[in-house]
């Protein structure tokens, strides 16, 4: 078996961590060779889907990196980052996939060296966990996938939107809402949303009955019934057919909220 | 009779200055001393109150100033004489030879590597180390390398050459000459800053005596990522970290014996940064800073100052020290004042908040200029109340701690209220014309 | 007035009628007894003769006999037991080695030696007792009463170290800039080792208003001057200026400070002051020193003779630095003034309050220096220097000659051309800087300048030096006491660890403090604060080419 | 800066030296002159008629791309077999032409770039070198020179994050280099061009409020050639400093002291000043607000290319604190000044102030900068002027002198001798004066001019006494004085003096209307309720929206030379894009898709600078002029409507995908 080199995509931030990369370069830093670096300007533009998308196209790593707290070039970008981080790895909890094969650092302009070292870090943890599974496991496959619609979910997205003023600014109402409650709102929001998904995705390759979904999904059929009513009156289930009193459903490629 | 405006001294309150008439179309000659831009900030590792990386932030606005087509940026040149008027001023500079084409180096730092003359690096405040060819420091604006002549062997004995030998694009030129220019501007601004006083000759203090005493600035480098310890801070001594700090305040100022009776304004928060830095660094370390008074009189500084009591540890004890030593552990031990009775405590770090103090050639630009100083060498305003950034003399203008100590926001404030009466100054000539 | 003072009246005395006053010291055990066997005896002797019992004739201090003379007594009697019949062993042995101190300090200053008698008078001895008396009495008869001008104490002034007289202190010193930093505790060498001293807490309370009591305040006699907290002091509040303001106000309440060797010392000065007697104090011009009684040049020497005199057993011979200055002068060319009826500055007075005596003082010997025709005086003792400087002026207004202190004088010679160093001296000191000297005058660089310009003297420096150098531990014969040992033996450990062969000082006082503290019990090691001491002016004159 | 002596278009002029980081979009653009003349106000145009500068070879939708890989002399090319990835190169989709170059940023590199777009009639490019952070926009330059939209151009760093952290695996650092160009190539095949928005500016600011940070801010404005709205709701210029009794650093009073800036406001022919006026609305962006001037009663509306606020602090008052509103005299500093200014002042010799009412940590957070000043200039004030009715014998007062002696000189004339003199002769303290003592926490008298006076103070016999938050000082009216006790914590007791007035320093506040102003304009309040500038450090006087400007004590407290200093920054900042005459945004902008967009709003919410508002259509728009293009709002779009333009999804996720693809 040849050596297993990492697929490591890093996403960095113009100002601050793009720059400590430079940074590293210009100070001879070495690192392992494995990361490759794409460019964005603020690390809150990197979109949740754009992880994910990744992973299930074979990533075996990816690394965010963004100014520090308080540092961001545009005022507060990088606590959006924060917000969603904690959604991408909360989803990659549910799709089973390792958790460390997702981080995000803040990383200023003048840590060269802790950006080769965190590079070296990550770079050694992937090569311990070994290449993606995503090719090789359906299932994997299958829940990275529900995790790409999770990220496209209005829900999710429009809760990561509005998180931050509604815990600093108060919603419409001015109430403001607790960070602790917030926080219980966002992972309901997960966890519900995933497994819509998840029942989208396997409906999507094959359609299946509730009974089915309930088997692969993992959840109670009367939860299972429940989404597939909301799928359904979103649109974006459809029943393909139905075998005696067994309806099968369908993933719908149009639809929407 | 000329347009132009000279910016004299290229750290923040001159870059802000530079960006500010260039962007409204006006040219400038922006003239710095030392091999890059970039002044006493470039060297900070974070700023307060916010600890924003201090060359995050900065680094963009040096390589907007320098790649601006409005603005001619005229590193390691120094002005030399002055003559004429507002509107008509010609100025003489000297530029230097770095004995490197700026336009060819690409800044690969190939020479420096293989360069034989090691140095203490200046910028990181002696603390680390420079070769005799040499950039300032990892971000130098712009990213060319410079000739120590002075302790360059080739100079010295004709010998060595590796420099030249190595540079592929031929930039080394031993055969440069320094060169005197003559520029016609309209408006001068003068933005150069501050030096830092040696706190030697207060003995007291035990800098340069005891050798894990530090001055602020050096510790500033210290826990810079890109500083000469990487980052990390390391007694002198014996190289271990510390694990107790204590920041002495008003080291040489407010204090007319040590010839400084001003206060310069930034360094009890620039010690409680530091201070809540270390914290940053390390859990474990206890912090004390010993002050005369507490000046946190900026916006969100007292909140600042809370927030490093409450959350990062730091005790502030209202008193001045000094500083004795454990010669068994070269532990500097701090005496200080609790209700008139001496009391002892040994950190095993001590970081001095020492003046800053006008450069040492103020009073050589001042007489060059023809401004006063005012009794603490810094540049006199020609009306104190309404207007600071003007000096006694027509379109010669002030910004930044030149003028009077002050802050980073304050200093960026007056190289735009600087940069405002410049272009007001060469309108009102050209249009005289 | 110090314990076992005597209470004499002053009686109009008349040449006609004069009938001595005389205190006879007397021993319990022997002639006390024979005393009372005289008496028991009925033998006459003079009524002008007061005894005083004391246990032991080794209980008599020095100062106890010019206490005597300065408060009026003709003549001074001691009598004790037999050599070897001391009920105390060897008292009386004790008290006959002293004795040799007093006849020599009394010649020196003129009172002369023959108005005090040392005599041993068993208790059997009733007839020795009442002839010793008769004979003494007749014997000061002769020489007449004490030519002593006797000052009546001014009775304690109730409005000294009022609120408005502090208030002025703090404007004289500039105390209301005091802005509370503490620096001057963190250095104060008395504070850090007395856990009771607390300097700035004197200034704050001043300036609290809370002044009143201030005069009354023992600390303020705990303050050796040194003026490490002023050198340190942001803005150089004058604390120990405010300290002397306090200590003159405390002394017109009537305090009397502890002073050392039982206030001999200062008893001397006050003598000097009162009296306009032909002193003895020259004995030390050798034959080869050549001085005049006017001339361009003053060499004003100090209290060297009494200093040598009361410190005898300790063979200090301070007088060597007199006569190593006029060795300097004359190789120089110079014949310096040095007079015989030179008296003390007044130092010691000045810094326990006593204004005026020192005025006394200041205006005999600045009329002694006009009268000499002197432009120039040199000092060789740092109290003197900063005295005629600072003190005098403050009280005459600027003076007209030109003060010089003999490091200051060095560099003009040498400069001039006019002193040769010898080959072959290879001698590494260390610097002891006297705080009168440098921190009060701001000379700091005339001795390293003149040591730098000698063939062959080495100055290595302590750690602590020119404004921060630390103090000798006592200053004005005040505060001698465990602090001032510890301080003085970190001086001592601080010079040893320079390496140097010596350590020089410049005042007298530091040589007797510093030499003082390692003679006695040392709670360190030896070899840690064993260095040979000298006198600066002692050393340069050795180094002289012949 | 006449027009006849501008130097020439910044795009005409050869680029030969390197610059150092991505251009911004001021840098690239042609200048502009004040205006010194007058200028209509225009409504903002975004300027199509601008000559589109796309590139003859981009008529045929074929993607040909061109890639140049640097060796960096053996900076890249000792570590990467850099003609391998040439070779390579050549091998990618779309890419018609590749080589090397030793140096691509010198000339000669350069010119082979601008031949191979002509040449080979390139419509993408990327180089293959350093960082895109100093060198992308030389690169983008030399594009244009040939004739392709800037924004066709991508980058692949193979120095920085390459051959110079990989020194020592060849191999590995020339597959990376691989990667990292079909990484680029594969971005650059969806590169699409760009046009950089221009919108007008109207040359013309609105200075609101006429304190002295506004009057300068005005003044500079206008002297550099624009128009200036100042609007003031009082019925005089001047602001707080009217109150004023006298100024610190001044000779003259207060009022004398900022006449001439009043007069010189009043008759400037640029200025319209608004008295007792206030703005009532304020709609639009940079170049182009819409604002409305009500004036008792009658509105105006005036058209403005930039906004700077100036409306200045109100005075704590101190309601519950030392027995103010109980005892008469018990004022504020600014009532201490009222009366002084009004030679109302009682009879007062022994006079207290205390520092820090209600401020840092009690009802304010916050320090207010400028008390401690105030606090030692009015004490000074009285120790100066106030001798004929404090003292008794005003003439016998003594000045001191000023500065410190030297311990070694300083000749104190003993007491019995000076007495003997008489009274008032040198030394001797003065008696009978005022006594004024200063109560504070720190005396905050930073810099060099403050310091002075703090100095000056305790030379003037002074008293400052230090508290702590744990023990305030006490008030209370005993017979006709008012008792102050306090705990002295030097001497550790409790203390007590009676004082004839107590004056107390509160700190400055925002005025109540601020936060409806701060609604109006769109900027933010701090939480101290000042307004909040763009960022503390580098930005102090600018608003997160562009063309808003703040200034003087509405930004925080600031004594009157800071506010000078702003007013005068805010005006050259102000200056620049009217001076430009127009707004060029960089095309890294978010653009929304309104047949996609619902109007949920949550990108007007998360846009820090203010660039997305709803249309009436009720969908989101972005201004181009505000936008900085970090991209915050398309990666939250719940309807994904909103596109990055240059860093869109799917030029993120070919580069991604193309990584992962390995060697095709």
């Amino acid at each position: 078996m040849t050596e297993f080199k990492p697929k490591i995509i890093g996403f960095l931030c113009n100002w601050c961590s793009y720059a400590g990369a430079d940074l590293a370069g210009v100070s001879r830093y070495q690192y392992p060779p494995d990361i490759r670096i794409i460019r964005v300007m603020c690390s809150a533009r990197i979109d949740p889907m754009i992880i994910f998308t990744l992973f299930k196209e074979g990533a075996d790593g990816i690394l965010v990196g963004g100014c520090h707290l308080g540092d961001c070039h545009y005022i507060s970008g990088n606590y959006h980052t924060e917000k969603r981080a904690y959604v991408i790895e909360k989803l990659i909890e549910k799709t089973g996939m390792e958790p460390e094969r997702f981080r995000l650092e803040w990383i200023s302009a003048s840590e060269g060296e802790r950006f080769s070292k965190v590079v070296g870090e990550f770079t050694e943890t992937i090569r311990g966990l070994g290449p993606s599974k995503v090719k090789e496991d359906p299932e994997l496959e299958t829940k990275i996938g529900a995790a790409v619609g999770t990220t496209l979910s209005f829900r999710i997205r429009a809760l990561l939107g509005h998180e931050i003023q509604m815990a600093e600014g108060g919603n419409v109402y001015g109430e403001k809402v607790a960070e602790e409650e917030l926080q219980k709102i966002v992972d309901q929001a997960v966890e519900v949303e995933f497994r819509r998904n998840h029942i989208l995705e396997i409906a999507s390759s094959k359609p299946s009955s509730a009974k089915e979904l309930s088997q692969v999904v993992g959840i109670p059929p009367d939860e299972v019934v429940n989404h597939i009513a909301t799928l359904r009156q979103k649109n974006l289930l459809g029943i393909d057919h139905i075998d005696g009193m067994t309806p099968f459903y369908v993933a719908l490629l149009a639809g929407g909220d | 009779m000329s347009t132009d405006v000279m910016v004299i001294g290229g750290g923040i309150a001159g870059i802000q200055a530079s960006l500010d008439i260039a962007d409204k179309g006006g040219h400038v000659i922006l003239v710095e001393k030392t091999p890059s831009i970039g002044g006493r900030m470039a060297q900070l590792d974070k700023t307060f109150p916010t600890n924003d990386c201090s060359i995050c932030i900065l680094a963009p606005k040096m390589a907007d100033c320098y790649s601006h087509p409005n603005i001619d940026v005229m590193t390691y040149s120094e002005v030399i004489g002055v003559e004429g008027d507002a509107g008509n001023f010609n100025v003489n500079v000297l530029k230097k030879a770095r004995y490197v084409d700026e336009t060819m180096c690409t800044g690969c730092e190939e020479c420096v590597v293989k360069c034989p003359v090691k140095l203490p690096n200046e910028f990181d405040q002696g603390l680390g180390e420079r070769k005799a060819i040499y950039m300032p420091f990892a971000q130098a604006v712009p990213r060319v390398v410079t000739i120590d002549k002075e302790n360059c062997i080739w100079f010295i004995k004709e010998k060595c050459g590796a420099c030249k030998i190595l540079c592929k694009r031929e930039a080394i030129d031993y055969d440069q000459k320094d060169e005197e220019v003559n520029i016609n501007v309209g408006s001068i601004i003068v933005a150069i800053g501050y030096d830092l006083w040696d706190p030697t000759p207060a003995s007291e203090y035990g800098y340069g005596k005891y050798p894990n005493v530090f001055t602020g600035m050096e510790y500033e480098r210290m826990i810079n990522a890109s500083g000469p310890t990487g980052g990390e801070m390391q007694r002198r001594s014996d190289g271990k970290r510390p694990h107790k700090l204590a920041f002495i305040q008003c080291v040489g100022s407010r204090n007319p014996q040590l010839g400084h009776a001003y206060c310069c304004s930034v360094c009890c928060m620039f010690s409680t940064k530091e201070a809540m830095l270390a914290r940053e660094h390390h859990e474990d370390i206890d912090s004390a800073i010993f002050y005369k008074d507490l000046r946190a009189f900026g916006k969100g500084f007292w909140e600042y100052v809370e927030r490093a009591k409450k959350d990062y540890g730091v005790r502030y004890i209202n008193s001045d020290a000094t500083v004795q030593e454990n010669p068994k552990n070269n532990n500097p031990i701090v005496v200080y004042d609790v209700a008139g009775r001496p009391e002892k405590e040994e950190f095993d770090m001590v970081v001095l908040a020492t003046t800053l103090i006008p450069r040492s050639d103020a009073v050589k630009v001042a007489e060059m200029i023809g401004i006063p100083l005012t009794q603490f060498g810094f540049f006199e305003s020609k009306d104190r109340i309404l207007g600071p950034v003007d000096t006694k003399r027509d379109g010669v203008f002030l910004a930044g701690y030149c003028r009077e100590p002050m802050d980073i926001p304050e200093s960026v404030a007056e190289g735009s209220a600087a940069a405002a009466r410049a272009v007001e100054t060469v309108l009102e000539k050209g249009v005289s014309v | 007035m110090q314990e076992g003072e005597v209470e004499t009246g002053q009686e109009t005395v008349t040449t006609a009628t004069f009938e001595p006053n005389i205190v006879a010291f007397c021993c319990n055990w022997c002639s006390y007894a024979g005393a009372d066997l005289a008496g028991v005896s009925r033998m006459q002797y003079p009524h002008g003769i007061k005894i005083i019992r004391v246990m032991c004739s080794g209980r008599i201090e020095p100062s106890f006999v010019l206490d005597a003379i300065e408060s009026g007594a003709d003549g001074v009697l001691v009598t004790g037991c037999h050599i070897g019949d001391c009920h105390y062993v060897s008292g009386n042995e004790k008290a006959e080695k002293r004795t040799k101190m007093i006849t020599e300090l009394l010649d020196i200053l003129g009172v002369g030696s023959d108005r005090f008698r040392l005599e041993w008078i068993s208790a059997s001895e009733a007839a020795k007792f009442a002839q010793t008396m008769n004979e003494f009495s007749e014997h000061i008869t002769q020489l007449g009463p004490n030519p002593l001008k006797f000052v009546e104490p001014e009775p304690p002034d109730e409005g000294a170290g009022s609120s408005e007289i502090i208030k002025e202190l703090i404007q004289d010193t500039g105390a209301f800039d005091c802005v509370e930093c503490g620096k001057c505790t963190s250095v104060c060498s008395v504070a850090n080792n007395d856990p009771e001293f607390a300097p700035r807490l004197i200034v704050v309370k001043a300036l609290e208003g809370i002044g009143a009591e201030l005069a009354r305040e023992k600390d303020i006699w705990s303050c050796t001057s040194c003026g490490e907290c002023s050198a340190m002091c942001p803005y150089k509040v004058d604390y120990a200026e405010f300290i002397r303001g306090l200590r003159v106000e405390s002394a017109m309440l009537g305090t009397v400070p502890i002073c050392s060797q039982g206030g001999l010392l200062h008893s001397m000065m006050r003598i000097m002051a009162n009296s306009d007697f032909e002193q003895n104090r020259l004995e030390w011009v050798d034959e080869e020193l050549q001085i005049a009684d006017t001339g361009d040049v003053f060499y004003f020497t100090g209290c060297q003779p009494q200093l040598d005199a009361i410190f005898q057993n300790r063979e200090l011979n301070l007088t060597d630095i007199g006569r190593s200055a006029v060795k300097i002068m004359n190789k120089a060319g110079v014949v310096p003034v040095v007079s015989n009826n030179e008296k003390c500055c007044g130092h010691d007075l000045n810094w326990i309050g006593d204004e005026a005596n020192v005025e006394l003082l200041m205006n005999h010997n600045l009329d002694l220096i006009r009268k000499s025709g002197a432009k120039t005086v040199v000092y060789t003792c740092a109290e003197c220097y900063r005295t005629f400087n600072i003190d005098y002026q403050a009280m005459a207004g600027d003076l007209e000659f030109r003060m010089v202190h003999m490091t200051e004088y060095l560099n003009e010679l040498i400069d001039a051309g006019k002193l040769k160093f010898k080959e072959g001296t290879d001698l590494k000191v260390t610097y002891h800087e006297p705080c009168r000297l440098s921190r009060h005058c701001g000379i700091y660089d005339a001795p390293r300048d003149a040591l730098a310009k000698i063939n062959g003297i080495d100055l290595i420096e302590m750690e602590r030096i020119r404004d921060k150098a630390a103090c000798c531990g006592v200053s004005a014969w005040l505060n001698c006491d465990g602090t001032a040992k510890k301080l003085q033996i970190e001086r001592m450990i601080e010079a040893k660890r320079t390496g140097a062969d010596a350590v020089l000082t410049n005042c007298p006082k530091c040589y007797i403090h510093l030499d003082c503290s390692i003679r006695d019990e040392i709670p360190v090691e030896r070899e840690e604060v064993e260095i040979p001491l000298k006198d600066f002016t002692v050393v340069v004159a050795e180094a002289l080419e012949d | 800066m006449e027009p006849e002596e501008q130097p020439p278009a910044a795009s005409e002029e050869p680029t030969e030296e390197v610059p150092e980081t991505p251009a911004q979009p001021e840098e690239k653009v042609p200048e502009a002159q004040p205006g010194t003349e007058e200028q209509p106000p225009e409504t903002p145009t975004e300027t199509e008629d601008q000559p589109p500068e796309t590139p003859a070879t981009l008529d045929s939708d074929e993607v040909r791309i061109g890639a140049f890989i640097c060796h960096c002399g053996t900076n890249i090319g000792g570590f990467v077999d850099v003609p391998a990835v040439v070779e390579y190169a050549k091998t990618l989709p779309n890419v018609v032409y590749a080589t090397d170059n030793l140096y691509s940023c010198a000339e000669d590199g350069l010119a082979s770039i601008r031949d191979a777009i002509k040449e080979h009639k390139l419509n993408r490019v990327i180089v293959a070198s350093c960082t895109p952070r100093t060198h992308a926009p030389l690169f983008q330059s030399v594009c244009e020179e040939a004739g392709l939209n800037k924004y066709l151009f991508e980058f692949a760093n193979i120095r920085e994050q390459c051959s110079w952290v990989h020194m020592k695996e060849k191999e590995e650092a020339t597959q990376k280099a691989k990667d990292l160009v079909r990484s680029a190539i594969s971005k650059a095949a969806l590169l699409v061009p760009q046009e950089e928005m221009r919108v007008d500016v109207v040359p013309r600011s609105l200075v609101i409020g006429g304190g002295v940070a506004g009057l300068s801010a005005a003044l500079s404005v206008a002297r550099q050639g624009f128009d200036v709205h100042l609007v003031e709701k009082e019925a005089e210029l001047g602001g707080f400093v009217r109150n004023l009794n006298s100024l610190s650093l001044a000779v003259k009073s207060a009022a004398e002291t900022i006449k001439p800036l009043i007069d010189d406001a009043m008759s400037h022919e640029n200025i319209t000043v608004h008295l007792n006026s206030q703005v009532e609305q304020v709609n639009g962006f940079i170049g182009n607000f819409d604002t409305t001037i009500v004036t008792d009663g009658s509105s105006k509306e005036v058209k403005v290319g930039t906004i700077i606020v100036a409306t200045g602090a109100l005075e704590y008052i101190p309601e519950g604190f030392y027995g103010y509103g109980m005892y008469d005299n018990v004022v504020t500093l600014t009532e201490f000044e009222i009366l002084a200014k009004n030679h109302k002042l009682p009879k007062i010799q022994n006079v207290a102030f205390i520092q820090c009412v209600g401020s840092k940590g009690q009802d304010k957070s916050y320090c207010s900068r400028i008390c401690c000043g105030v606090s030692i200039k009015n004490a000074l004030y009285i120790m100066e002027n106030y001798a004929d009715i404090v003292g008794e014998e005003g003439g016998g007062r003594v000045e001191v002198d000023v500065s410190v002696p030297e311990i070694s000189s300083r000749r104190r004339r003993r007491r019995r001798i000076t007495s003997a003199e008489g009274p008032g002769a040198p030394g001797g303290a003065p008696s009978g004066g005022p006594e004024i003592t200063i109560f504070n926490r720190d005396v905050v008298t930073y810099g060099a001019e403050h310091e002075i006076y703090y100095n000056k103070a305790r030379e003037k016999r002074i008293r400052f006494v230090r508290y702590s938050l744990e023990n305030l000082p006490k008030v209370k009216l005993e017979g006709e004085k008012l008792a102050v006790s306090y705990f002295h914590q030097t001497l550790k007791t409790d203390r007590k003096l009676l004082a004839d007035m107590v004056v107390l320093a509160t700190p400055l506040v925002a005025p109540p209307d601020a936060s409806e102003l701060s609604k109006k304009l769109k900027v933010p309040l701090g939480q101290d309720g000042f307004f909040l500038e763009a960022h503390m450090k580098l930005r102090p006087i600018d608003f997160a929206t562009d063309g808003i400007f703040v200034c003087g004590t509405a930004r925080g407290p600031a004594d009157i030379t800071e506010s000078v200093a702003q007013g005068l920054g805010c005006a050259s900042r102000a200056a620049i894009p009217m001076a430009r005459g127009f707004i060029q945004a960089e095309a890294i902008l978010a653009q929304v898709d309104p047949t996609i967009c619902t109007g949920c709003g949550t990108c007007v919410e998360n846009c820090p600078y203010g660039a997305i508002r709803m249309t009436d259509e009720g969908t989101a728009e972005v201004l181009a002029a505000a936008c900085k293009g970090c991209g915050c709002c398309g990666a939250t779009c719940p309807e994904k409507a909103i596109t990055m333009m240059n860093y869109t999804d799917e030029q993120l996720l070919a580069q991604g995908r193309s990584i992962l693809e390995g060697v095709p």
